[in-house]
């Protein structure tokens, strides 16, 4: 292993800002995965490494988690790392800030501080996906010393933003880069290897492929460049590509049905749909080959995922047949693409063209990301593309799309299709809170299959986003985050 | 006569295709003496500027010299490569030209200009060319020599600017001196000063004078030689005296009978019916008051009075900017008036509101003064006429018979009716004008520089109509011009005008005889080749 | 102190102008459908609506909309462009991190286009008809026929790809850490090919221009006065055409320092050039207001200070304006 | 006029490839019935190598002849559409403007004057984002930033030719204002505005291939400026994929200035003259 060096990495788009427990979005994620840390960190398989916790512990009855912290952790400012900064974190920090982490402390009672060392969370009652929370993007811990009793919002050192992770914050130059240093005195001897890291802003994606090409960058995290350009760059001479580093968030991509009115309110409409799709050609031609179909809502990379269910495979006639059955009118659905790029944008005319060949009358609507987001949440759409991460678990990323009780007008990531079944929302209720992993699995099984059958959404992909490098870096991604926490581990051969 | 200093042997221009002739100019000889002046005239498009332009090797794109050469100073002239035209120029023969507004580069003050003429040939060292541009500015005769070297042409008037013309053109004391038309484009007073500047700096420089003009007034006053052309063709050639004295060619006779002389025609007698009342009438315009700039007034017409009778001529003169325009336009309510009252037949059409003074503009028509920017180049002639007309209600039929039949009138035949303007001569179109103007059954017409534009032959055919015309309708018409002879051929009676104020009013030949004001003397004085008194026509 | 009461008149006028445009924008931009709140809760991966109300409130946002405007006016009249929620900054420093990169391109970009369309047209006007004059204004009629974006792709793919001849994004070398000398060049660089594709359209404009105003100005009488003194064609067109042809191109060029500004947003794009036509991109998608309206005032402002600066140089160039006849 | 446009050989060449490109637009649904987003072959087909696919087929397989013949016709129909959406609104402007003057120029110049401070491309881009992508918001976008321009020319216009005498001669023929305006003093101005036009005409096609380039388009229409967009994340490997687009944006607005310029020299007043005197 060589020390030192420096690692040129993509991030796109510019994030908005880097204190990841105000912002999670993807390019923060990206960042400030480097800056801050979670207590525990997953490999590949989801299995929970050390993090900021050395070690932990799960009571029998699933109530109660104690992590033991690793010593002589400091913040990036010098002040000392303590459990204090845990509990603040979680209790008082993120309960206010983080909407995702906020639905899963709804099952934590308290959270104690018993020594400068020990975080023990109680539960209500026991949440088989708990164990999953503890990511760096989903529990940043961030330091209490600066953030307690400010306006969180405005306070003037999220330009700065101080951690306990392997690189300190250096420099931003907004529209350019942004620029981390090795963070000397990190807690693990030997961390990080390298001694910086360039976070390179370039918001045109053939540019980004031009910059790796040219040897700018080492590093294009997944999707930074158009599908289309990644057999071109993996077969270049030294360049390497991993579709690891995705598990934990496992993306995983449908259209919105609009299950409230319209064609799409018809259960046999959405059957057609799915039988007119040919998402083969899909994941070969638009996605070059990457990817996935999906079978139903759970990722087959995610825990608990089943096969056992109806496979909707490419067949117009039997699409046409069902059409013919619900009496279809031929009135016009719009589809809502997905405003994230080129790709996005040929994946709903190959759709347009699918449905029109089975004489569903598609129009596109066209908007940018704010007017998306708007729209899905409004439920102004007939079918929209969407995908959404499922963080390693069914209870954290899966069930929210399908609960009545996640039916609420003004968020993008819930029950957006407006799907209703009473029955099934207490079988996911219940999958949720079991303790043993063999009972989770069955209980998931029998939910996927009954809800493909529903077509309550159209499930399209579970997309791989393969991340592009440079071979002389290695180890660079060894998690389930890949990229966003890779650097610690990473170092380049010379 | 002396040798010549420059003779021109069968000089042929050609012109490009598709112009309205093969040459500008054909078979064209010529001679210049020394000290001597030639005046070449002829009507617009004769090839005057041709001629002149191919001495100088200023032939514009297209036209070329076909045949011919012109002798100087034992070169022909014509034939010699562009590096050697271009070192004769402004050295050995220099040219003005006729506008004095638009041949000064705007943006260069003038002692730098007079200068450069001195830099294109490599003269003095820079400090010596502004000495000697301040001293020729001196000897045109410009005021304040030192302010002038500084000053922007825009600062200076037309006359001044001619006069910083001739200073270049004489600033290498040329042995030729080439004037294209140097005065038209100024008015009386001034073009008699500059016609004194040239005979005067001849006088003392000795040098050849080719002077450009369509003036025979002009030539007059300062021609030794003359050269009348026609249609690209020198047609009468002779000492000044001669030519104009005894022309030989019944074209040189024809324009010589169309020029207005100082011959003053019988006195008529006149209604006192007023046709038209000015009572005070008052126009200041105000200019400028831009951030950068203060207000600028000018009172155009400053507390005029006056009438015109029915079936009477007034003749309004005076210098340019006098304000002339201004209250024949006034008249019409083509401005409105500050104060006073302008009458038409009783009513005071300067208080009038917009729509009440629509019903009352029959009364008083107007013709103006070019006869190529007052008609609509898209419209047929039928629509200019009728158009007035139709709005005050005359059904369309009649109007166009109507139109027809002034068109016959003013002698241009009914089927002209269909035509497009630019398919008629200036003459013809100023005659369509005055169709237009009787076309609404007017109590008076403004005739506003009606004929300053046209050919002499053309003015005189026109001063003739509005002669029968006036005759035939028992017209009022109110004639402005700044051309005292034409004023005297028309008119029953003429008012002075100097800066916005009315000077001196009279019967023609009052004015012209016994003019009462110093003003009006110096008017009448700056004629060129004007002798009102000595011809004694009171009689004729 | 007529020009001082005219400078302050003309401040006046341009902060007015500045108020209405932020204030039309502002109506444009809410009537766009789009939420800020649900936009950034949406980029977090997932949101409820306890959140995206905290979001709003932080915006402001649940505010009516006339609160919001007067807020957002009060606060330009103390000349303060808000908060960027978005980007968690004051939005004037956004833009004054940004604003010397696109100051840098447009001015580069509108200097070469400017000497070189001028030097062009000179040399097209003056072998006009021959066939050097065709190439020329053909070559020009070309570069104004392609598209920006266009010419720029190529011009990477060709000068950076093929080449490799010039970086083909990007303002410096990140991380070289230059200093001086050095670092100049390294922007100088970086800024070959951006500021050429930019200006490559408006230099054929200027081309085209300046050529058509030298034709007509050389049919003008003081041309042919200058002539009959003797002067060679060159002094000609350097003393009296190209000093009385200029002017008018100037002028246009003044007026059309907009576009200038505009077509900043496609280069900045495709060169990667952190400049504020994409912060203003950006932005837009994230229907973060102030940042937005921002970029808008202060690019209106950069064509105002253009359209004052030429008013300027017509004002020394040409002596008729601004003094009294 | 016309004999003198018509011997000029750019304005000949603009003509000709002007109304191929027409043509190509006209018959665009007959050579093509399928339309252009059918997917008929392989992805990424170059030019030349398949026969019935002259140019190839795109990333998702789909014609690229029959892309480009629909593209004529989004290109043509908003270049033109957009530019009589801004001449409705900037002559009515510039003529009153330019007829009345006083308050009425005033005002409507200071209105003017306010569009072209803001920078029009982005105008642009705020325009069509809010109002979303579609033929309609595209056209109405370009329109709207490109008017100002032919308010001043018919402000300039309209300013010269009321000066001319015949229009006096109108007010003493007592016709009313308005009547003079529209009867007399417009018809003399539609020279200049036709050459704007048609550059006009150019520079929209421009405008929308940029906003489309910028993702800006109508997803539901192809047109040029989509295809360059769509293939410029292919460039590197399929390069003629932006090439033919591209070619064909500079060739037709290449087009339009030619005749542009061509109808600028026949309708010249200067020229004209020149040739009258
Ligand atoms: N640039 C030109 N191209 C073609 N023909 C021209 C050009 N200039 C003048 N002509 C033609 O040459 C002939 C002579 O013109 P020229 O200018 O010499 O007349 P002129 O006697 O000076 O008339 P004016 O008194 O109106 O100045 C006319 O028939 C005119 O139409
Ligand atoms: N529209 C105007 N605005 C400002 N000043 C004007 C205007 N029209 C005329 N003037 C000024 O009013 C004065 C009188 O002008 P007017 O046109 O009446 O003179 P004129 O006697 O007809 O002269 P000319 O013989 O040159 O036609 C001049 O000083 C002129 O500069
Ligand atoms: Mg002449
Ligand atoms: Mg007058």
């Amino acid at each position: 292993q060589q020390e030192g060096g420096r690692l040129d990495i993509v991030v796109q788009p510019e994030p908005p800002g880097l204190m990841l427990g105000l912002v999670q979005n993807g390019p923060t994620q990206l960042v400030s995965g480097d800056i801050y840390e979670g207590l525990l960190r997953y490999n590949t398989d989801l299995e929970p490494q050390p993090g900021l916790a050395e070690s932990w512990e799960i009571s029998e009855d699933g109530l109660t988690y104690t992590f033991k912290l690793h010593d002589g952790v400091t913040w990036h400012d010098g002040e000392p790392f303590t459990s204090a900064d845990v509990v603040f974190s979680a209790d008082v920090f993120l309960r206010e800030t983080h909407a995702r982490l906020r639905s899963s402390l709804a099952y934590v009672d308290s959270i104690e501080a018993p020594d400068d060392r020990t975080v023990v969370f109680n539960l209500k009652e026991p949440f088989g996906p708990f164990i999953n929370a503890f990511e760096v993007g989903t529990m940043p811990i961030v330091p209490k010393h600066i953030y307690e009793g400010t306006d969180y919002a405005t306070n003037e050192m999220n330009a700065t933003p101080i951690g306990t992770g392997p690189f300190k914050f250096d420099e931003w130059v907004k529209g350019s880069h942004i620029h981390l240093v090795k963070n000397e005195d990190y807690y693990i001897d030997g961390l990080p290897h390298l001694d910086e890291i360039f976070y390179r802003v370039i918001p045109d994606a053939a540019a980004r492929a031009v910059a790796f090409e040219t040897g700018e960058v080492d590093v294009l995290p997944g999707g930074s460049v158009e599908n289309w350009d990644v057999p071109r760059l993996t077969e270049m001479d030294g360049v390497c590509s991993t579709g690891k580093g995705w598990e934990f968030f496992a993306p995983h991509a449908w259209m919105w049905l609009n299950n409230r009115e319209g064609p799409t309110a018809d259960q046999k409409f959405r059957q057609a749909i799915m039988y007119a799709l040919d998402r083969e050609f899909v994941k070969d031609v638009v996605w070059n080959g990457f990817g996935t179909v999906a079978t139903g809502p759970i990722s087959s990379k995610t825990n608990f995922y089943s096969d056992d269910v109806t496979i909707y495979d490419h067949n117009p006639e039997k699409a046409k047949a069902l059409l013919e059955e619900m009496g279809y009118d031929g009135e016009p659905v719009r589809v809502l693409p997905l405003p994230y790029g080129e790709t996005w944008q040929r994946w709903a005319e190959a759709v347009r063209q699918n449905l029109s060949e089975v004489g569903i009358n598609v129009e596109i609507d066209s908007t940018d990301v704010a007017g998306w987001n708007e729209k899905t949440s409004q439920w102004d759409y007939d079918m929209a593309f969407t995908y959404l991460y499922q963080y390693g678990d069914p209870a954290l990323g899966v069930s929210r799309n399908y609960v009545a009780s996640q039916i609420s007008k003004g968020s993008p990531w819930n029950n957006v299709e407006g799907y209703e079944n009473p029955e099934l929302d207490e079988k996911w209720e219940a999958a949720a809170t079991m303790v043993k992993p063999e009972d989770r699995e069955a209980a998931y099984a029998e939910i996927q299959k009954e809800i493909v059958d529903d077509v309550p959404v159209a499930w399209l992909l579970e997309l791989e986003f393969p991340t592009i490098y440079r071979c002389e870096v290695k180890n660079l991604v060894t998690t389930a985050i890949g990229v966003n926490d890779g650097p610690r581990d990473a170092w380049i051969e010379e | 006569m002396s040798d010549p200093v420059l003779s021109v042997e069968d000089l042929t221009i050609g012109l490009p295709e598709g112009a309205d002739r093969a040459h500008a100019v054909e078979d064209v000889s010529l001679a210049l003496a020394k000290g001597e002046i030639l005046c070449v005239v002829g009507e617009s498009g004769s090839g005057k500027s041709m001629t002149a332009n191919a001495l100088m090797g200023l032939l514009p794109p297209g036209v070329t010299v076909r045949t011919g050469r012109a002798m100087f100073e034992g070169r022909d002239i014509l034939s010699l490569p562009e590096p050697q035209k271009q070192a004769m120029r402004g050295e050995r023969i220099a040219m003005i030209f006729q506008e004095p507004m638009t041949a000064l580069n705007p943006l260069m003050r003038i002692g730098e200009q007079i200068a450069e003429v001195y830099a294109a040939h490599d003269r003095y060292s820079t400090s010596e060319r502004k000495k000697r541009a301040l001293d020729l500015i001196r000897e045109v005769g410009l005021p304040d020599p030192e302010k002038i070297v500084r000053a922007y042409p825009f600062q200076l008037s037309g006359g001044q600017r001619q006069r910083a013309m001739i200073a270049m053109a004489l600033a290498l004391e040329p042995t030729i001196l080439i004037a294209d038309e140097p005065t038209t484009a100024l008015d009386v007073t001034t073009q008699a000063q500059i016609l004194r500047l040239i005979l005067d700096l001849r006088d003392r420089h000795g040098m050849a004078v080719m002077f450009i003009t369509h003036d025979f007034g002009v030539v007059a006053e300062i021609a030794d030689q003359v050269i009348v052309m026609r249609e690209g063709q020198i047609v009468e050639r002779g000492a000044a005296a001669t030519v104009l004295g005894a022309p030989e060619h019944p074209y040189t006779r024809r324009l010589l009978d169309a020029i207005p002389t100082g011959r003053l025609p019988e006195a008529r007698q006149l209604g006192t019916v007023p046709a038209l009342e000015i009572k005070d009438l008052r126009k200041v315009y105000r200019t400028g008051g831009g951030f950068f700039k203060p207000v600028r007034e000018v009172r155009a017409v400053d507390d005029v009075s006056l009438t015109v009778a029915r079936g009477e001529v007034l003749g309004l003169v005076g210098e340019s900017g006098s304000g002339k325009s201004t209250l024949g336009r006034a008249a019409v309510r083509l401005i409105t008036p500050d104060a006073g009252q302008v009458l038409v037949g009783g009513t005071d059409i300067a208080a009038l509101s917009e729509e009440e003074l629509r019903k009352e503009r029959h009364k008083v028509q107007m013709v103006f003064q070019d006869p190529y920017a007052s008609l609509n180049p898209r419209q047929r002639i039928i629509g200019a006429i009728t158009d007035g007309p139709i709005t005050r209600g005359v059904p369309r039929k009649e109007a166009e018979a109507r139109a027809r039949e002034l068109l016959e009138i003013v002698g241009l035949g009914a089927d002209a009716a269909t035509r497009f303007p630019h398919e008629f001569s200036g003459g013809q179109r100023q005659r369509i004008g005055i169709a237009r103007a009787l076309a609404m059954d007017p109590e008076l017409i403004v005739a506003d520089e009606a004929v300053s534009a046209l050919d002499v032959s053309i003015q005189a055919q026109v001063l003739d109509l509005l002669r029968d015309l006036r005759q035939r309708m028992e017209l009022s018409i109110l004639f402005i011009t700044h051309d005292l002879r034409v004023a005297a051929q028309l008119c029953d009676r003429i008012a002075v005008m100097q800066k916005g104020k009315l000077v001196e009013i009279g019967t023609v030949h009052e004015i012209f005889q016994s003019p009462q004001k110093e003003y009006t003397r110096q008017l009448l004085a700056a004629v060129p080749g004007a002798e009102w008194n000595r011809e004694g026509s009171l009689t004729a | 102190m007529q020009v001082l009461t005219a400078i302050v008149g003309r401040l006046v006028k341009a902060f007015l102008t500045l108020l209405a445009i932020a204030i039309l924008n502002f109506f444009l931009l809410h009537a766009a459908p789009g939420d800020p709140a649900v936009v950034l809760a949406g980029e977090a991966g997932a949101a409820d609506e306890q959140m995206i109300e905290q979001l709003r409130e932080r915006f402001g946002l649940d505010q009516p909309l006339y609160v919001q405007l007067g807020k957002y006016v009060w606060g330009i009249l103390q000349f303060d462009l808000g908060y960027s929620f978005r980007q968690g900054a004051p939005v004037s420093e956004l833009i004054a991190d940004r604003l010397p990169a696109t100051l840098l391109l447009t001015m580069t970009a509108f200097g070469i286009s400017l000497v070189c369309g001028i030097a062009v047209g000179v040399a097209a006007a003056a072998r006009v008809g021959k066939p050097s004059d065709t190439i020329l204004t053909t070559l020009a009629l070309l570069f104004y026929a392609t598209p920006l974006y266009w010419l720029a792709l190529m011009a990477v793919l060709v000068f950076s790809v093929w080449l490799g001849w010039l970086p083909g994004f990007g303002y410096e070398t990140v991380g070289a850490n230059y200093t001086g000398l050095e670092r100049m060049l390294d922007i100088l660089k970086h800024l070959i090919l951006p500021a050429l594709t930019l200006g490559l359209f408006f230099m054929s404009v200027y081309m085209r221009m300046t050529r058509a105003s030298m034709l007509e100005v050389s049919q003008l009488d003081f041309v042919k006065t200058a002539k009959a003194k003797g002067l060679s064609g060159p002094a000609i067109r350097r003393r009296h055409i190209l000093r009385n042809a200029i002017l008018p191109v100037v002028t246009l060029a003044g007026l059309q320092a907009g576009q200038l500004v505009g077509g900043a947003v496609l280069t900045e794009t495709v060169f990667a050039w952190p400049g504020i036509g994409r912060l203003m991109f950006e932005s837009l998608a994230a229907r973060d207001y102030n940042t937005i309206l921002g970029v808008f005032i202060v690019s209106a402002a950069m064509v105002i200070f253009f359209n004052i600066v030429t008013d300027l140089v017509y004002r020394i160039v040409d002596p008729r304006i601004g003094a009294t006849a | 006029m016309w004999k003198r446009f018509f011997s000029n050989i750019g304005a000949l060449i603009g003509v000709a490839i002007l109304v191929t490109v027409i043509a190509v637009a006209l018959l665009a649904p007959v050579i093509y019935p399928q339309g252009p987003w059918q997917m008929v072959q392989r992805p990424f087909l170059p030019p030349f190598t398949v026969d019935g696919l002259p140019l190839g087929t795109d990333t998702l397989g789909r014609d690229v002849a029959a892309q480009l013949a629909y593209g004529a016709r989004v290109s043509l129909l908003v270049g033109l559409v957009s530019t009589i959406v801004a001449l409705l609104i900037g002559v009515p402007l510039g003529a009153a403007a330019g007829f009345y003057g006083n308050m009425v120029d005033e005002g409507a110049m200071r209105f003017t004057e306010f569009f072209q401070t803001i920078p029009n491309f982005a105008l642009a881009i705020v325009l069509v984002a809010i109002f979303q992508p579609s033929l309609a918001s595209i056209t109405l976008a370009i329109a709207i930033v490109s008017w100002p321009p032919v308010a001043r020319l018919v402000r300039a216009e309209v300013m010269s030719v009321r000066k001319r005498e015949f229009v006096d001669a109108a007010r003493v023929a007592g016709l009313t204002p308005r009547r003079i305006l529209i009867a007399q003093v417009l018809p003399n101005t539609v020279s200049p505005i036709i050459v704007m036009a048609s550059l006009m005409v150019a520079t929209a096609i421009l405008l929308e291939s940029s906003l489309s380039f910028l993702g800006l388009g109508d997803p539901n229409a192809m047109s040029w400026g989509y295809m360059i967009g769509a293939a410029r994340t292919v460039i590197r490997s399929a390069w003629w994929l932006s090439f033919i687009p591209g070619v064909a944006i500079v060739v037709t607005v290449l087009a339009l200035n030619l005749i542009g310029e061509g109808l600028n020299d026949a309708l010249n007043p200067h020229l004209a003259r020149k040739a009258r005197a």
